[in-house]
């Protein structure tokens, strides 16, 4: 004989709530992950683009060969190429129309050495090594990405009102699912205290309730939206730009998303514990 | 039979002074109460309908405060009782409602074993075997498992008994138990009750059918204009 | 004296279902208007795109000043720009290095010529014109726009299934509080059909019921959300890069957006009455 | 007095033949139920508890259908009557439930109010006219305006009749109708009962209380393991 007092697994709202939450937190898991994965991608652009310069060097008598062993050999320095005149013409084309097959007496293209700095390396070595040479400047890759920056910014702004709206709507449901049921079970919660049940008994049951409930529906919600997260940015930069080469959330990231349940779960226990003892403990 | 009032032995199981009951900004329902229930005494609660006899009851059972006036009920003043105390002392108040109160969701067993269960006094297999045996013995045996929705007036009523005797409680307080029962079986519940006085339990029965103090001869609480006049009953 | 048959009003999901519903309207709109945003920003890029064609020029002995008058008096062109050098030389110098100061006679920099088409307007014209001097390049500017339009599709992505999981959620939430007002009240409902009310009586009540919590619920949540995507997008236009000039629904978006409170409250109202009178259907 | 079964005039208002009735898939409740009650006739329902009475009544006033046999309501068959015409005929009956199903959110007059509300039939005035003269007669002029949870038990049973009787049906179904109202307030409701009966309102009262139909002689039916027997009344 199993006596369970409280009907609350046919209380109604136990039938929907779950799922309330279920889509809230899918919302703010899909949002969340929106917010970490363009966080990492512009942070990739950010640490691409310090650890990325470029010398351009006004084609002259330079020795272009000497310069590049010249530069390898600096400590910060990871990685150096000379990139090809082909490749120099081709990213000039949209400005200056089809260039390799100029002349290049008419068009004299300027060398471009592209150099990759260890990570957080500074690029003071390399500015004192060319200092005194007029011909050589040094190029980081920052101006072009500022309206990409912007629109990834915008977008995780946007991402962040989102997941904080479903997260107050959890919490909202929360509340409110409490509240119901307790006036739902009114006439059961009144018949318990007069036949001796203490208030701490009753409340009890309502938080192990909103406990069941909520991390149902925070596990119900969370674990499609990590998969979504995951497939959807993994869609994005296999077949994206390379721009979007950065974009999945960190593990810091996924690891927040993931403890959505139980923040959920932990908010709808006090919630619960809170609201049924307040509203108990108005009378005997 | 004894009287209402202090024996000799101790103080009264329940003492009210000048107690009076209103709901809201209502009437008083209930007006300059004076009572003292002795230990192991035997009263019937008579009065018009809407004399106040359900509300004096709710002051007994520890489910409403009097809004003015002094009560002990077990040795303890009830004005400065701390809330948290009160769940233990209403443990040892057995009801019947005269709406029966039963949970809908529970079976007729599992509404008797309640009070054991919140008691949490007692173990599982003790517990069912004190509910069989207090089931069978209001008839409804092949009902245990029956959900009160599904039960005839008087077997919720059965019920509703069951549940205020369970536990064996100091004090008993029946709402019109026998009005929903047929005359064999309210002979064999009044059985119950005067069994259970005579082991010890102080009993208040509320009732509008004059008959049954007639035939019992009890002591007389009876109300009117929601003031309290005691008579002694009749045969007995 | 007023008699309300069926306690809907108090019926405890009547207080939170329409904060629900609000919230989740408010996603939906945040969730649509991005998107509409989105589409109608890189539409404009498009239109910009397809309408605005460079003509990049090698210099040489071109009669430029001629050359503008020509081709302005084409019937497709709406504008025409001959760019200064400076600014040709301020496009080029993420490539070039500050040319601005550089001899002429070095780096012989094009003339660029931003030819403005009428709208829809085709560049055969143009192209006949130019067919025979190989001096002349005709450029769009589409390629560049390539990887910008990939994220902004991918963020339009996002933006549409959130809003989807949210009209989702708001239909589910509808059918389910329909259901549990009608258990909270079926002693009700089963009184009043037991003293002679017919089903569509009944009905309704519900449906009454339904199409107020969800109307208030949908309009709580819509103009919040218009609100936040007309300042939101607003600031973005304003501080933002030129690319986000198009950053706002267009007004079909805009109309789309503010009807959501009515489909919510039309669903809603369809869901009540079909699920009470199939439940009040199963018996006389 | 008239008596059960077809009278001269036509056809019995209400009639069964073979009718059974069981819950889910228990055992029959009810069996090989014959019964006839003419227009304007009176009838005590009587049994044990458990015995059906409750659950005769229910077939009575459409709110189950019996699980097998025949019956006649105000001349229609009800085994091919539409679901959507059956709200009409259930206009024309009265129900006092034994567990009396007032709406706690309405106010007791609105409780009474209900049934013309729900026919539409009548302008507003006019109910508040007809319902305030009523809840008057029932001696609840003081509570009119108070809600079912704040009423006392007896109170609560005269709004079920009251409800019951307001739209002037042509049958009407009472379950225990006095058994929560002293003896005075309990003969002041028959004489409501006898009264409707003489302006032509067919009536059945389902009681456990045998010295109801002692003292009105009304014919009884006597339900006993499932089964009826018609019985004619004592006095009167
Ligand atoms: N919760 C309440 N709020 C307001 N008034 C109430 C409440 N409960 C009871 N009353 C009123 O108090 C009076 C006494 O009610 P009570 O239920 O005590 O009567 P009773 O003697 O038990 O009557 P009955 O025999 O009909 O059950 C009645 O007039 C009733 O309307
Ligand atoms: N909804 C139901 N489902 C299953 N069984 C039921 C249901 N309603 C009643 N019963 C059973 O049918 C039998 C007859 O019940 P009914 O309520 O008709 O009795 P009654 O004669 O009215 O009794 P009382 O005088 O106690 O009210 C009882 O044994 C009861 O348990
Ligand atoms: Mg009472
Ligand atoms: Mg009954």
């Amino acid at each position: 004989m199993s006596v369970s007092e409280l009907s609350l697994d046919r209380d109604p709202s136990s039938r929907f709530v779950p799922w309330i939450v279920a889509a809230l937190s899918l919302m703010c898991a899909i949002a969340l992950g929106t917010a970490f994965a363009l966080a990492s991608m512009t942070a990739d652009w950010g640490r691409a683009a310090s650890d990325q310069v470029t010398l351009r060097v006004a084609t002259g008598d330079t020795d272009i060969p000497a310069l590049v062993d010249q530069v390898a050999r600096l400590e910060a320095v990871s990685r150096i190429e000379h990139l090809p005149r082909e490749q120099v013409a081709r990213m000039l084309q949209p400005w200056l129309g089809d260039v390799a097959q100029v002349d290049t007496a008419l068009l004299p293209l300027p060398a471009l050495i592209d150099v990759r700095l260890k990570p957080g390396a500074s690029t003071s070595e390399l500015r004192a090594l060319i200092a005194d040479r007029s011909e050589i400047t040094l190029d980081s890759a920052d101006a072009w990405l500022a309206p990409l920056q912007d629109l990834a910014g915008l977008a995780r702004l946007v991402a962040w009102v989102l997941a904080a709206v479903a997260v107050g709507a959890i919490m909202l449901v929360t509340v409110f699912a409490t509240r119901s049921a307790l006036v739902n079970q009114r006439q059961t919660v009144d018949l318990l205290r007069l036949i001796g049940a203490a208030d701490g008994y009753i409340a009890k049951r309502f938080q192990r309730h909103g406990l069941r409930l909520a991390l149902f529906g925070g596990i119900a919600g969370t674990v499609p939206g990590l998969i979504v997260i995951f497939f959807a940015t993994a869609a994005a930069r296999l077949q994206g730009a390379a721009l979007l080469n950065g974009l999945t959330p960190s593990v810091a990231g996924w690891l927040a998303i993931a403890a959505l349940p139980l923040i959920v779960a932990l908010v709808a226990t006090f919630t619960a514990r809170v609201t049924v003892l307040k509203l108990l403990r108005a009378s005997w | 039979m004894q009287q209402q009032g202090t024996d000799g032995t101790g103080e009264p199981l329940v003492a009210m002074r000048n107690v009076g009951l209103r709901y809201g900004t209502g009437p008083e329902v209930l007006r300059d109460l004076d009572l003292e229930l002795a230990e192991g005494s035997f009263h019937f609660l008579t009065g018009r309908s809407g004399a106040g006899k359900s509300s004096l009851l709710s002051l007994l059972h520890l489910s409403r405060r009097p809004s003015r006036g002094l009560m002990r009920v077990f040795g303890h003043d009830m004005q400065d009782m701390p809330a948290r105390d009160v769940p233990v002392l209403r443990r040892r108040i057995g009801v019947v409602f005269q709406d029966f109160r039963l949970l809908d969701h529970l079976s007729a067993q599992e509404n008797v074993a309640l009070p054991l269960k919140v008691a949490n006094s007692m173990d599982a297999d003790r517990i069912d075997e004190i509910v069989q045996e207090l089931i069978d013995w209001v008839g409804l045996g092949k009902q245990a498992q029956a959900r009160p929705p599904t039960l005839s007036g008087g077997e919720k009523q059965r019920v509703a008994i069951a549940r205020a005797v369970i536990s064996s409680p100091r004090l008993l307080l029946a709402d019109e138990p026998t009005g929903n029962v047929d005359q064999e079986m309210g002979e064999r519940l009044m059985r119950l009750f005067v069994k259970l006085n005579s082991l010890g339990t102080t009993i208040v029965i509320a009732t509008h059918d004059l008959s049954l103090p007639a035939q019992y001869g009890y002591p007389l609480l009876h109300l009117e204009d929601g003031r309290l006049s005691h008579e002694s009953g009749g045969a007995a």
